[in-house]
């Protein structure tokens, strides 16, 4: 096992390679001259010159590349291009706000959504089931806007029980700004949510060791608490690990609305602004978690089902 | 966060994420303002007086000019300190010297720094650009390095030597671009000096940091400066003259809040959170009325409506290296297809004026009479210009691409358009771009069409003109790359002409003179539509209001009773 | 004796299901819809002027009308074109790639299992918009560079679950006895183990359908969309600057159109699963 | 007398199935009194699990239907309780042995964790306690190493083993009914007596009551106060022991006490039920040509040359410890194993349960890779062979697994399952020729032709043992291993079974390894027997000498555990 362990994280090296190859070409397809747009409406083909040949867009591409791999693995992303600033610096301050709205709403969104899907698989096919179902699709149809638009300005802005918009550092402080787009968060990941959750409960509740549990005299909450919540661990854990990543990367709408200093609205004013530091920095930083994710996962099954052997 | 009454604080709004607070980087607007609360320059641009009129700030006194217009001597203000910072030899901000005018103004041309307002001083000030280009090849800039157009008489008087006349040149000097900064913090924080502004102005930030919101506190060493006396007649009867000769700044604190989506922004305003609202495309309906008043809902709660014409054009610039757009007639007849009267009420809920060439209202340059022939709506002359450019019905011409950015409003104004053109058989597509390829396309100049906003730098035609100078074609300014020689001939001359009516009258003939030729399908010079709350005193619109803010006040007292209408 | 299986029984289990049932017709009449549009039958007009520009619902406009004052409701009809297409064919895209890349991923281990790991890791490490912008910049804008777009960022999620699946059901005794009548590795595979994971494929499925359909508003949002066409994303994002002025009605319709056949697709969804399951016979 | 504990009146049960509704149980009524033990025989598919889950109310929704019948419990209809009511009996006053401890058990959960759930629901006891209490259990049933052991998860442990955790789940709260359906088809005789001693004990102590399920005579005959005979879903014959085995009535039962294979005699082919009556259940004459019995030794070898050799054979099984896993140590399913096999011969393996003895199977089939040792077969050494020539080669090695229900895959339907193996080697031109060939074979082991659109579990435990000889049989493979095969069958239809082997043995010289705990069985059809012990075989000759001069004190222990196959008065011995 801790070989295996070892080597999956030394694969980081393959990704890390094959992440930064790929954003090295992406960013050379998409925003081609980057100068252009760092400058300003009134640049001049000679000071676009010379930015070109300072953040080294001169040099061969091969070159170029390199760098790229060398900061990759260095995890030194210099400074950015557009704002000047320390990227590791802006990663910090921006996943901060990210992580406070995005982690305790993805929490409560998992746990909730289990219950949930518990309940109705319980009563499978009955009136409440289907009535869940067609609530969660409903959920999800609406779009993000609306419910942003929606809550904000009926519960911040009409009853006030929280903040319109805004943000502040430290824990109790941040939580009348986040507990909005949290509930909104939560509200759009618990319909998908529940609907894999259900499915995948659903096929275990017809194996023959829940007979077993029912002959035992186990109350049907317990068996599925315990007994088949536990089999259907694998793809749940699956589902509920391939997110993370994108928590830290934020939500950039609901960041944009709430005015939270996140990670979201960094990426994408980094693709405005074509700020190349910006976007690899948050490219290899997002691989490199999702490696450890996937290795995590991994041996989450094998705790899970001790009949998944991992070589 | 509850509304407090005893500090003398405002709110306001930046619609944009403040990157940082280096001065020579602060091109939009919006960090203009934040550099400009922390950071002054040697002159600013009177609060109160329209059209807009440049007084000493850092200088003493408006330079004195040598004849030929070169040699520009200033007079520094004594007694001009710089906020505390560690920076300083025991932490306490020393007097503000020539030398710091002259390293400012090297650091905006240092190459390692590749400043975004370099184009401001770009082959401007004698020996500078040596200066520059010689340093771009040496490891590390000295700025010890005498430049020949800067140079120090004595502790408090500089002197400058331009290239060849620049009668922009003190506006320049007003510029964020050109704010004072000092030395030792920049040395002393390095890469992270835009973090920790150390400046002379009215307000302090001891360190920036991105959030969503920044708090300036006022700088309780702040020199003695005093409140206008006065201004464009009717201020007092507004009352922005209630606080003339007081001692500024007015106010203990600003908060800016950083909030980009608009109904955030509305509804803080409207809870009374925030002082100064400034209303964008979807609020303006909720604002005002269609006669343009202001709602009486918002009345009853005291808030105040601003109005006033803003320094920019927008426009659907044609790629005049396209054959086809070599066509007067075919610009002309497009011009006359455009329903501007539709796409008012649509876009500008009918507060955009019609432009009839690049110059706005309000520069000199621009002329109230002055109506272009080709800025109105009349399909049957369109159709008849489109056939005698040789194009019947539009037979004959391609499919024309307008290239536009992504968002909501580019894409519909950009259909808008498609459908006046079809009126008269021209068929147009739409090309949503993201950001950068938008500006790569221009200055690429891979495009057919393109729909832009220009917003002035400074209050001189000049800014506008330029849009249409052969020589700032792309990659500059003229993303249209338009060229005329006789244009360019008179603007060259008047380029260089000092502020005179003579140069005025030369603008004026520049103006109108291009506005037939239809270079672009103008568009409108936009409103700015301010809402302010009936506490916060002083404010008046302004262009250029990056020095505006220590004049603002507020009054608790009305505070303390409107707030419960809120 | 007639021979039937596993998938002729479903269908007919299916079809006893009365939402079921009424699941597959709303399904097929958008489907329909989306034909009858593509071929200009219906809402050919659609950028036709009806009327005064944000009309609300009306007898005469049943959805109102949008800021040039074309009809909602044919807008709609138009749109479902888009969305029918995107939803289909980026599920199209993205199922067999996640299914295939995820089992053979789950099953062989060792390299394979690398191989796959790293080829979704880097693809899900690089930022979606960046991907979707790089995608169209490549095939140049329109609808066929949405399905690649959006096809190739969605099938990450279901090639890591069916890996895990069946990474589980290898070890199954079931599959042992396969191999002891000799059944080779893409029988034991995709014959005995993927049958057995059908309800997450299925369930992917319905939800790709929706997020596919979503996820469209976020690239016409970035000017990557379908460019003069009417598409229920760009009628949802247009509510941005609709809604404060009171215009609610292209983003209802669109919401609602959107609601219906989603709905339908989860249903159909479920009961398919269920009909999957030889040991839910009979209620 | 006090009325009986358990009542079962004209109960029907009937299930929706891909063809039609069939009733699987066809009003059953019996009673069970307090302390007494009912043994239920009767041929495979006549309804005996679905009768006890019927009592369990664990009847599969749902697909099954109560159309008729009434359950009493303690004098109470069960049948009208709720969940919560049921609930409360369930495990602590009624429990249950399933039939198939392999799927019964939840995959997830370490065994002893299983067994303490069952004592910590209904007793207010630690779980610490709970699980010591579990150990004993195991213990008791006879587990080898039981403190060990019951860290192991289901897929580890041996059938047997399994089994014998069901059991002890099963007794843990000392139950007032016990429902035991056919609780020793995976244990050897030694085993099975010491756990129905065990049954005995727990019968004397605390006056519990058993439905005992089986299909083994011998057994019933140990154990079974009053017996009751079913057939096609009928009760055909309910009488207290003595009567049924001395004076049975029903052809049925006494065809069934007339088809056990009898240690001493060798005849050269099984009688089956079909023998005594007819379809419809009418009595034939026997005639006594058919009950001939001859000596296998008279027999002349068939063959000389070696199909399977075996050396030195090691199967080796992690075991793993600390927070990483790492595999600390091995666990040798099968230690240093060497043996030869004729052509045309059956070698029976007998050996306690846990032994090795399916693992040494598979290894043969190279089912699980062996540690060490090598495996010839027809002349080839086959060790390391793989890929498509591996593929190949289990044309002609065929297992049939112990656990039928796990090795058929749920979602495929039988007539699927049997065709597959010849769709995979292209044997049969066309589907059609397949599916008759499927066909014909699943009515040779004796099950109807109509249940071939069915799923897996749809079927009787025994229905399944058939499919899966069927599956097994479909390419006429040349060598067989046979994996506790009949155990889950009556002896009539094991009898079928057999015989047909044995046909095939004759026809095509099929080669077997008869894995077995039913040494009657193995005698019957095994012409050696291999005695496995610990991974190892510690003795291996002609089946007569081992049966008639073991030389292993294990094997004689072996023997002298055979149930008599009469009745429980004379089994003051067992206690
Ligand atoms: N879920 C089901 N669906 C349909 N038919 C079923 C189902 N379960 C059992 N049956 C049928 O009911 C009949 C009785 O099954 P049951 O399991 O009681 O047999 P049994 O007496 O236990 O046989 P065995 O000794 O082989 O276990 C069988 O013919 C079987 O095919
Ligand atoms: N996957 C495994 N991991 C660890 N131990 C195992 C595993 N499979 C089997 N064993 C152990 O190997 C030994 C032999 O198992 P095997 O199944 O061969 O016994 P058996 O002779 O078939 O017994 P039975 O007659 O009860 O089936 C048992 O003690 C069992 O606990
Ligand atoms: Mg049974
Ligand atoms: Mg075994």
């Amino acid at each position: 096992m801790l070989k295996y362990i070892v080597r999956r994280l030394l694969y980081l090296i393959p990704v890390l390679l094959g992440v930064s190859f790929v954003i090295f070409v992406l960013f050379n397809l998409v925003s081609g001259d980057p100068t252009a747009v760092l400058l300003g409406k009134n640049a001049t083909a000679r000071q676009m010159e010379e930015l070109r040949e300072q953040l080294g867009l001169n040099k061969p591409l091969f070159d170029q590349y390199l760098d790229v791999v060398k900061s990759a693995f260095t995890f030194d992303f210099g400074y950015s291009w557009a704002t000047k600033q320390q990227i590791s610096k802006m990663i910090i301050q921006g996943a901060y706000p990210s992580l406070c709205l995005s982690l305790p709403a993805f929490i409560v969104a998992t746990v909730l959504s289990l219950i949930i899907s518990l309940v109705v698989s319980f009563y499978r096919g009955k009136g409440i089931d289907l009535f869940v179902r067609i609530l969660c699709i409903a959920g999800v149809s609406v779009s993000a806007l609306a419910y942003i638009l929606f809550f904000q300005y009926f519960f911040a802005f009409k009853l006030g029980w929280f903040e319109i918009s805004g943000f502040e550092f430290g824990f109790p402080d941040f939580v009348p700004y986040v507990a909005l787009p949290a509930i909104i968060f939560i509200l759009l990941s618990l319909g998908p949510d529940v609907r894999f959750f259900r499915t995948i409960i659903l096929d275990e509740i017809y194996q023959d060791y829940v007979r077993t549990a029912r002959a035992k005299g186990l109350s049907e909450t317990v068996i599925l608490l315990k007994h088949v919540l536990r089999n259907a661990l694998i793809p749940i854990i699956t589902y509920v690990v391939i997110q993370l990543p994108s928590l830290i990367l934020g939500a950039l709408l609901l960041e944009n609305f709430f005015s939270i200093p996140g990670l979201g609205g960094i990426t994408l004013n980094a693709l405005n602004s074509s700020d190349f530091p910006v976007i690899k920095a948050m490219a290899i930083l997002s691989s490199v978690l999702y490696i450890v994710l996937s290795l995590v996962t991994d041996i989450l099954y094998t705790f899970a089902d001790p009949r998944v052997k991992l070589k | 966060k509850e509304n407090n009454f005893d500090e003398r604080e405002i709110n306001l709004i930046s619609p944009e994420k403040i990157s940082g607070f280096d001065p020579i980087n602060a091109s939009d607007r919006y960090s203009g303002n934040e550099t400009g609360k922390v950071y002054e320059g040697l002159f600013e641009f009177h609060p109160l007086k329209r059209p807009y009129e440049l007084m000493p700030n850092l200088a003493e006194s408006l330079p004195t000019i040598s004849v030929d217009g070169l040699t520009y001597t200033f007079k520094i203000r004594k007694k001009v300190l710089f906020h505390d910072s560690p920076a300083f030899k025991n932490g306490i901000g020393r007097e503000l010297t020539a030398d710091d005018i002259i390293y400012s103004i090297k650091r905006l041309a240092d190459p390692k720094l590749n400043a975004k307002g370099w184009w401001l001083l770009d082959d401007r000030i004698l020996g500078l650009n040596e200066w520059r280009s010689k340093h771009a090849a040496i490891e590390k800039t000295n700025y010890q390095e005498e430049v020949e157009g800067l140079k120090k008489i004595d502790d408090y008087t500089v002197q400058m030597k331009l290239k060849r006349p620049y009668p922009q040149f003190l506006y320049a000097l007003a510029m964020p671009y050109t704010f004072i900064v000092a030395r030792e913090a920049v040395e002393h924080y390095g890469k992270e000096f835009l973090n920790y502004p150390v400046g002379t102005g009215p307000f302090i930030l001891p360190k920036f940091e991105q959030t969503s919101m920044i708090t300036y506190v006022r700088n309780l060493k702040f020199r003695e400066k005093f409140y206008p006396k006065d201004g464009e007649e009717g201020d007092d009867k507004l009352g922005l003259l209630a606080d003339a000769g007081k001692r500024i700044p007015l106010v203990d604190q600003i908060n800016v809040h950083i909030v980009v989506e608009s109904q955030p922004k509305w509804l803080a305003f409207m809870k009374g959170k925030q002082d100064l609202l400034e209303v964008k495309d979807v609020n303006i309906q909720q604002s005002i009325n269609p006669d343009k008043t202001l709602k009486d809902i918002h009345r009853e709660k005291g808030i105040r409506l601003i109005m006033k014409p803003m320094l920019d054009v927008t426009y659907f610039a044609f790629n005049h290296e396209e054959q086809i757009f070599k066509n007067r007639k075919l610009r002309q007849a497009m011009n006359l297809a455009f329903d501007r009267a539709g796409y008012n009420r649509l876009f500008h809920e009918n507060t955009g004026f019609e432009a009839q060439g690049p110059v706005p209202p309000g520069l000199g340059g621009y002329t109230k009479e002055f109506k272009n022939p080709f800025v109105k709506f009349d399909i049957e002359q369109a159709k008849k210009l489109l056939a005698e450019a040789g194009y019947p019905g539009g037979k004959g011409l391609p499919t024309i691409i307008v290239q536009t950015r992504a968002d909501t409003i580019g894409r519909q104004q950009v259909e808008y358009f498609e459908k006046c053109m079809e009126k008269i058989g021209i068929n147009i597509d739409i090309g949503t771009n993201t950001w950068p390829e938008l500006v790569n396309k221009v200055t690429k100049k891979q495009h057919m069409m393109y729909t832009m906003a220009w917003g002035a730098d400074y209050p001189d035609a000049e800014n506008f003109l330029g849009l249409l100078y052969c020589p700032n074609q792309a990659p500059g300014s003229n993303g249209s790359n338009y060229c005329n020689p006789e244009f360019d001939a008179l603007f060259k001359q008047a380029a260089i002409m000092q502020d005179a009516p003579g140069r005025t009258v030369l603008y004026e003939k520049l103006n109108e003179m291009v506005a037939v030729e239809t270079p672009w399908i103008f568009g409108f010079h936009r409103t700015d539509i301010y809402l302010t709350q009936a506490w916060l005193k002083n404010f008046k619109h302004m262009e250029f209001n990056h020095s505006q803010f220590q004049y603002l006040n507020v009054d608790l007292e009305v505070k303390k009773q409107l707030i419960k209408k809120f | 004796m007639k021979e039937n299986s596993l998938w002729k029984d479903s269908f007919k289990k299916l079809v006893r299901d009365k939402w079921a049932l009424g699941s597959l017709i709303i399904v097929l009449l958008y489907g329909a819809v989306a034909v009858l549009a593509y071929f200009g039958f219906l809402a050919a007009d659609w950028a036709k002027e009806v009327g005064a520009s944000n009309l609300p619902p009306s007898p005469e406009h049943w959805f109102g009308t949008d800021i040039f004052g074309r009809d909602v409701f044919s807008k709609i009809i138009r749109g479902t074109q888009i969305a029918m297409s995107v939803g289909l064919v980026t599920s199209l895209i993205a199922i067999p790639i996640g299914v295939i890349l995820g089992a053979l991923a789950g099953y062989f281990g060792g390299w394979v299992d690398d191989l796959i790991t790293w080829l979704y890791t880097t693809f899900s490490s690089i930022p979606n918009i960046m991907l979707l912008i790089s995608i169209t910049m490549i095939l140049g804008k329109g609808i066929f560079a949405v399905y690649i777009a959006l096809g190739a960022t969605s099938w990450v999620t279901l090639c890591r679950l069916i890996r895990g699946e069946v990474m589980k059901h290898k070890e199954r005794e079931y599959v042992q006895a396969a191999s002891a009548i000799g059944g080779g590795h893409m029988r034991k595979l995709f014959r005995h183990i993927l049958p057995n994971v059908t309800h997450i494929v299925i369930i992917n499925t319905s939800l790709q359908f929706q997020f596919a359909i979503k996820s469209e508003v976020i690239l016409s949002y970035l000017g990557l969309g379908v460019q003069g066409e009417p598409s229920w994303g760009t009628m949802i994002d247009d509510a941005k600057l609709e809604l404060s002025r009171g215009v609610w009605w292209q983003l209802a319709s669109a919401t609602i159109a959107m609601f219906l056949v989603v709905l339908a697709f989860n249903l159909l969804g479920d009961a398919l699963r269920d009909s999957l399951d030889p040991k839910l016979k009979g209620k | 007398m006090t009325s009986p504990l358990l009542q079962v009146k004209n109960l029907v049960v009937e299930f929706e199935t891909g063809d039609g509704v069939t009733r699987a149980v066809n009003n059953v009524s019996f009673d069970i009194p307090a302390g007494k033990t009912i043994g239920i025989v009767g041929e495979s598919g006549s309804g005996k699990s679905v009768t006890s889950l019927a009592v369990m109310g664990l009847l599969q929704k749902p697909a099954a239907r109560i159309p008729q019948g009434e359950i009493f419990f303690n004098g109470q209809d069960i049948l009208k309780f709720n969940d919560a009511q049921m609930r409360s009996i369930r495990g602590n006053q009624i429990s249950m042995i399933f039939q198939e401890p392999m799927t019964s058990l939840n995959p997830v959960f370490k065994v002893a964790d299983q067994i303490a759930e069952t004592i910590r629901i209904h007793k207010s006891v630690s779980s610490k306690e709970a699980w010591e209490k579990a150990v004993d259990l195991m213990n008791q049933v006879g587990i080898p190493s039981p403190s060990k052991s019951a860290h192991k998860y289901p897929h580890e442990m041996s059938g047997g083993q399994k089994q014998r955790v069901m059991i002890a789940m099963a007794i843990a709260c000392e139950p007032k009914l016990l429902i035991a359906d056919e609780p020793t088809t995976a244990l050897d005789v030694t085993i099975q007596k010491q756990v129905l001693e065990l049954l005995h004990k727990l019968q004397q102590e605390y006056r519990m009551s058993m439905m005992f399920i089986t299909h083994d005579l011998g057994v019933i005959g140990d154990i079974a106060d009053d017996v009751v005979v079913m057939y096609r879903s009928n009760v055909v014959e309910k009488n207290n022991a003595q009567e049924i085995f001395y004076t049975p009535k029903h052809p049925y039962t006494k065809g069934l006490l007339a088809c056990r294979p009898k240690l001493g005699a060798n005849p050269r082919r099984l009688l089956t039920v079909s023998d005594f009556m007819d379809e419809n259940g009418v009595e034939k004459i026997i005639t006594p040509d058919r009950v001939m019995v001859f000596d296998k030794e008279q027999e002349k070898e068939k063959s000389s040359d070696i199909l399977l050799e075996v050396k030195n054979l090691v199967t080796q099984f992690p075991i793993k410890g600390g927070i990483f896993g790492r595999t600390v140590d091995y666990f040798k399913g099968v230690n240093d194993v060497s043996f030869q096999l004729k052509k045309g011969k059956t070698l029976g393996l007998v050996g306690e349960s846990g032994c090795g003895k399916t693992t040494l199977g598979r290894s043969i089939l190279r089912l699980v890779e062996p540690a060490a040792g090598s495996i010839i077969y027809s002349g080839k050494d086959i060790t390391h062979v793989y890929g498509e020539e591996l593929r190949l080669l289990r044309r002609k090695m065929q297992i049939i697994f112990q656990d039928p229900y796990s090795s058929l895959n749920p979602r495929m339907t039988i007539s699927e399952i049997l065709t597959e193996p010849l769709n995979i080697h292209r044997v049969g031109a066309t589907k059609k020729e397949r599916l008759d060939m499927a066909k014909e074979l699943f009515e040779k082991v004796g099950l109807k032709v109509m249940q071939l659109n069915r799923y897996p579990h749809e079927f009787s435990g025994g229905q399944r043992q058939r499919i899966c000889i069927a599956r097994a049989l479909m390419l006429r493979p040349e060598f067989v291993v046979c994996d506790e095969s009949v155990s889950a069958l009556d002896v009539s239809i094991q009898a079928q079974v057999l015989n047909l082997l044995l046909d095939l043995q004759e026809e095509f010289h099929l080669t077997y390894i008869f894995i077995s705990h039913d040494l009657s069985v193995v005698n019957f059809i095994a012409d050696e027997v291999g005695v496995m012990n610990c991974g190892k075989i510690i003795e291996m000759d002609k089946a007569n000498n081992i049966y008639k001069n073991p030389s292993q004190d294990y094997t004689k222990a072996l023997l002298s555990a055979i149930p008599k196959g009469e009745v429980k008065s004379n089994l003051t011995s067992l206690v």
